[in-house]
């Protein structure tokens, strides 16, 4: 489904990575490996179409996705270093319109129950910025749970995260794995999901 | 529709959750109004004749201080990120912040405006013109504000910028408005005036979106 | 004469042949400044009403009308560089706005000294005027806005659609500025064209074609060392520089 | 002694890695003053008179919309915190970045003026006033807003505290500046005026910096 | 040296932790340990002046921290959920406000050498916005370097950090300790420092 063909990407006069190729196919998830600074953010921004990358090709079922534009932006969920919440509004708040904006409305209840699944019981009608930094990662990663993206992109999502939220993750991305979808991710903490590939950009 | 919808009642939530921000608007719309007749003097006749002017100036002003949060907090936080990546049309969903960013900013201006114009003992037949034109031009002033805080996005020193850039093109809203109010002080027909407002809001309705769509996905790369 | 104009739209082709015409339009520029000059001062005779005042508009209607030529190139430049994502326009256009901004200063300085003795007062806010006034900030806007921003394809992209919105808004302030003014005062002194002198006549339009002329070579200029600033990292930017 | 120093190269460092930042403020200013003769009309003689508090008005707003950077971007990013814990006296601290803040926003506007006033047809004497009043004044805006900004933090409601706060508390400075050009212009003595002005930046000098800190650490709770 | 006895916080209507006590000696390292959201973040506010406790006492060689003021700032250099750099300033020049601000004034080749420490070798000079999320990390943490302090109080240091700087804390860690300089940090990531003690809130 997703190929990505001899791409490179470069920031001001850097060339992070060049002819970088792989496949993905639904039910497969990769790890994008790497130091600090070796460029996997700038890979999965890349993906998205945040940043132009110089050479090379990504494309969605045979069809680059810079002419789908917004088709493709159906397909993928993208959680990046920022929670991208609102301090102001509460975790329910939050979700809800976070659901929204990406095209699917949620009624309280659902997002309740996301919210709960998440650790959050109890912490849905705080205004988030009086929770704990692994609380707000709680509440963006609540987002995984109500949408249908077949792709996941997600840049360490475990950042802040406890151990038990860790577990969580790990589920949740086998979950995803079993429906036929699709994860990329980078972290720098282990991560035990069965089939995990990796890709080093040295 | 529904992401219009959706949208609109986002901005306008986070808005009451700091109704703090809405009310400074006001407020420096007020002071600056009221500001004047301390730095120019309490003589009646110049005042009536420049009020329309130091309002529009005023209104103004207080739009382009709140237009630098229009996308500021959600380049920050990530929240545009997502918006950009919405897979519907990401116009539209400008087109909802802009109405929402007027009707927190702009909208209480207009309903403040006749106050202010009666402390400058405008005539009742001004202040009708003044209310119209700033109704018809607030908006405006709001989505080519639009333009120019996507563009600033993420710069330093951004808010100034950002008013040099929007100031330039939101002259014409100025001239026009306070065009109007003049002539029915001087008895001609005001309706070219009002008219060509609003021809210029239909237009700024119809590109603006679009353009600021474009500036958002330039500033993001 | 058959040019492959695609072959001077890759920045290095067009390095060299920018570097061949600029010495070009720069004599010529001196030459025809020269001559304007000598018309102008020597064979011009003094105006009825105003001496030898009169004599900057020789330097002021060229700056003037170029300054809102050039916006109007630079704008198109953008526009190029926007939908055909050329990065020579995009490089055009950053390179047009310092002299556009340039002659619009150098019009709004002469006409200030102008109106001095003529009016009795530096400033009027009369139509052209103010015009004039906001075009310096539109050219002032986009300046700036290019160079807030580090990453260069970012700033070309956005800068050039501040000059695509603000070419659509500059007819509408002139437009709108004309009307405001004249509705309540008609009274700022124009000055007829029509009954000018044919020697007049002649240093203006020498001294708008001296000045078209130094335009395209200092752009060229410095679209040359834009090139070379961006192309840096490549072999052939590093030759010419060494 | 050494912090002051290390702080105003530290704000000024950062103003002028984007040199548009400090132009963008000056320009700010210019574009509010061009503003007015748009909205009012170009009759000289009513521009002339209202000259001196246009251009006051201005000044007060633009270095009002640059405050918002003074402590914000700090506070976001974290460095406030590593402020609070300097090992130093922060109102030494706050002192430097108040001047750091006049440099590069009250300064230009104060070279700026003369340019500025010529378009109102001022005469030479009064300007020579008004750029005194200035340079007296726009310090003191500097460090009665920074009380403000540093309210503003964090605090709920601090935005309507900023303006009730410090518009007000400016109002003086505006009408002693004012007030100058005005007594020069009927041919009154001008130096009550500003030795008034002078009082003012003395005590400002003084107490602000430390009131300031306090509501730094009231803020940061 | 640093001495907690029987301190409470809450936070809203919400009782984080009560009659919390501990000492910490020179060369001692406590780790704060709990699940996200359990004050961890609270206690270290708590400890640096931020965030006034309910009940309790703080002191440092007994006397009251909220007495000493900037004698106490002198002591203790904190590095919280935010990396407290600027984003137009490059690495180096942020590195030496930040020391200057925190009482030592550095040269230039000082700063030079604890960012190479650090990993940023080539970056120095590199406004930090545009560096990585580990980068602008590293960054933070060369303060560490160039620091007088005695005690560390470091919230979630490995954030962002790949493999090597995680080592490369775990080291610094030790050295600050053999100078009998005292640390009290939290982590979700195990860290592995000989004498570790940990301090669970539940
Ligand atoms: C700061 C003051 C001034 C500015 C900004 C200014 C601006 C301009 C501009 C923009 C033009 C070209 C517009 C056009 O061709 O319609 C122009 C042309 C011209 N200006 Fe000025 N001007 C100023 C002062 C004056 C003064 C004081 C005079 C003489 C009394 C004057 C006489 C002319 C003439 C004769 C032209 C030639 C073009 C024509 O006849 O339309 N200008 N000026
Ligand atoms: N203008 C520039 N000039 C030189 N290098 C740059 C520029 N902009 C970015 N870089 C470099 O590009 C890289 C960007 O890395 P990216 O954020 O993709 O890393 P990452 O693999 O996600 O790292 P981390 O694990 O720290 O999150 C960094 O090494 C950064 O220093
Ligand atoms: N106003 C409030 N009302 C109720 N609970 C609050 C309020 N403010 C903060 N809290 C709670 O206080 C706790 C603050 O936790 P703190 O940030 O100290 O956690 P932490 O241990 O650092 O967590 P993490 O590992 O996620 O960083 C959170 O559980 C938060 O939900
Ligand atoms: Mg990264
Ligand atoms: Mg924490």
């Amino acid at each position: 489904m997703l190929e990505v063909t001899k791409l490179a990407c470069s920031r001001g006069d850097h060339r992070l990575f060049s002819g970088l190729s792989f496949r993905l196919e639904p039910g497969q998830i990769l790890q994008v490996d790497g130091a600090n600074g070796s460029g996997k953010t700038s890979l999965l921004r890349a993906l998205c179409g945040f940043l132009m990358p110089d050479e090379g090709e990504i494309s969605w079922g045979g069809i680059s996705t810079a002419k789908m534009e917004e088709e493709f932006y159906a397909k993928i969920l993208y959680l990046g270093h920022l929670n991208a919440i609102k301090d102001d509004l509460n975790a329910l708040e939050n979700l809800r319109i976070a659901a929204g904006i990406s095209g699917c409305l949620l009624d309280e209840q659902q997002a309740v129950s996301a919210l709960q699944r998440m650790g959050l019981r109890g912490r849905e009608r705080l205004p988030t910025k009086v929770l704990s930094q692994g609380q707000r990662r709680r509440v963006a990663l609540a987002r995984l749970l109500v949408n249908q993206a077949k792709l996941w992109i997600l840049d360490e999502p475990l950042t802040a995260l406890d151990v038990g939220a860790v577990h969580l993750i790990e589920t949740l991305l086998m979950e995803h794995l079993a429906r036929q979808g699709m994860v990329i991710f980078t972290t720098h903490q282990p991560l035990q999901v069965p089939g995990l590939r990796t890709l080093s950009l040295s | 529709m529904k992401l219009l919808v959706l949208v609109i009642r986002r901005d306008l939530m986070l808005a009451m959750r700091r109704r703090a921000d809405v009310l400074t608007t006001l407020f420096f719309f007020v002071m600056v109004v009221s500001l004047f007749p301390l730095g120019v003097g309490p003589e009646m006749d110049m005042l009536r004749k420049m009020a329309a002017g130091v309002l529009w100036v005023a209104a103004l002003l207080s739009s382009m201080l709140s237009l630098g949060r229009l996308f500021a907090t959600d380049y920050l936080d990530g929240t545009l990120e997502q918006m950009l990546l919405a897979p519907q049309s990401l116009s539209m969903l400008v087109l909802g912040k802009m109405i929402a960013h007027w009707m927190v900013s702009g909208l209480p201006l207009v309903l403040m405006a006749p106050v202010l114009g009666l402390q400058f003992d405008m005539s009742v037949q001004a202040l009708g013109i003044l209310i119209v034109g700033l109704l018809l031009g607030t908006p405006i002033l709001s989505m080519i504000g639009a333009i120019g805080a996507a563009l600033t996005l993420g710069l330093r020193g951004g808010g100034v910028l950002l008013s040099l850039l929007v100031l330039p093109l939101c002259i014409p809203v100025l001239i026009f408005g306070t065009g109007a109010v003049e002539a029915i002080a001087n008895g001609q027909s005001v309706a070219s005036h009002l008219s060509l407002l609003g021809a210029v809001l239909v237009l700024a309705l119809v590109f603006t979106p679009w353009v600021t769509a474009q500036a958002l996905r330039i500033s993001m790369e | 004469m058959a040019i492959n104009w695609f072959k001077y739209a890759a920045p290095t082709n067009f390095y060299g042949l920018a570097g061949k015409l600029i010495p070009w339009f720069a004599g010529f520029s001196l030459v025809l400044f020269a001559a304007g000059m000598y018309i102008g001062f020597f064979v011009a005779p003094a105006d009825a009403q105003q001496g030898e005042f009169y004599r900057i508009i020789f330097i002021h209607v060229p700056t003037s009308i170029l300054s809102m030529v050039l916006y109007m190139v630079m704008a198109g430049y953008a526009a190029l560089g926007l939908i055909f994502n050329t990065r020579l326009s995009a490089m055009m256009a950053s390179a047009i706005a310092p002299t556009g901004a340039l002659f619009a200063f150098i019009s709004l300085w002469t006409g200030a000294l102008w109106g001095k003795p003529m009016w009795g007062a530096w400033w009027v806010w009369d139509a052209r005027l103010t015009s004039e006034l906001i075009l310096l900030f539109l050219y002032l806007g986009f300046i700036s806005l290019h160079a807030s921003i580090d990453d260069p394809r970012r700033a070309d992209r956005a800068s050039a659609l501040l000059a695509i919105v603000g070419s659509v808004n500059v007819p509408i302030i002139y437009f709108s500025v004309k009307w405001w003014n004249t509705l309540h005062q008609g009274s700022t002194i124009k000055f007829s064209g029509t009954s000018m002198h044919v020697a007049m006549q002649q240093a203006m339009f020498t001294m708008l074609a001296a000045l078209w002329l130094y335009a395209l070579a200092v752009v060229l200029a410095r679209v040359r060392s834009i090139i070379l600033e961006r192309e840096r990292h490549t072999h052939w930017a590093q030759e010419v520089a060494a």
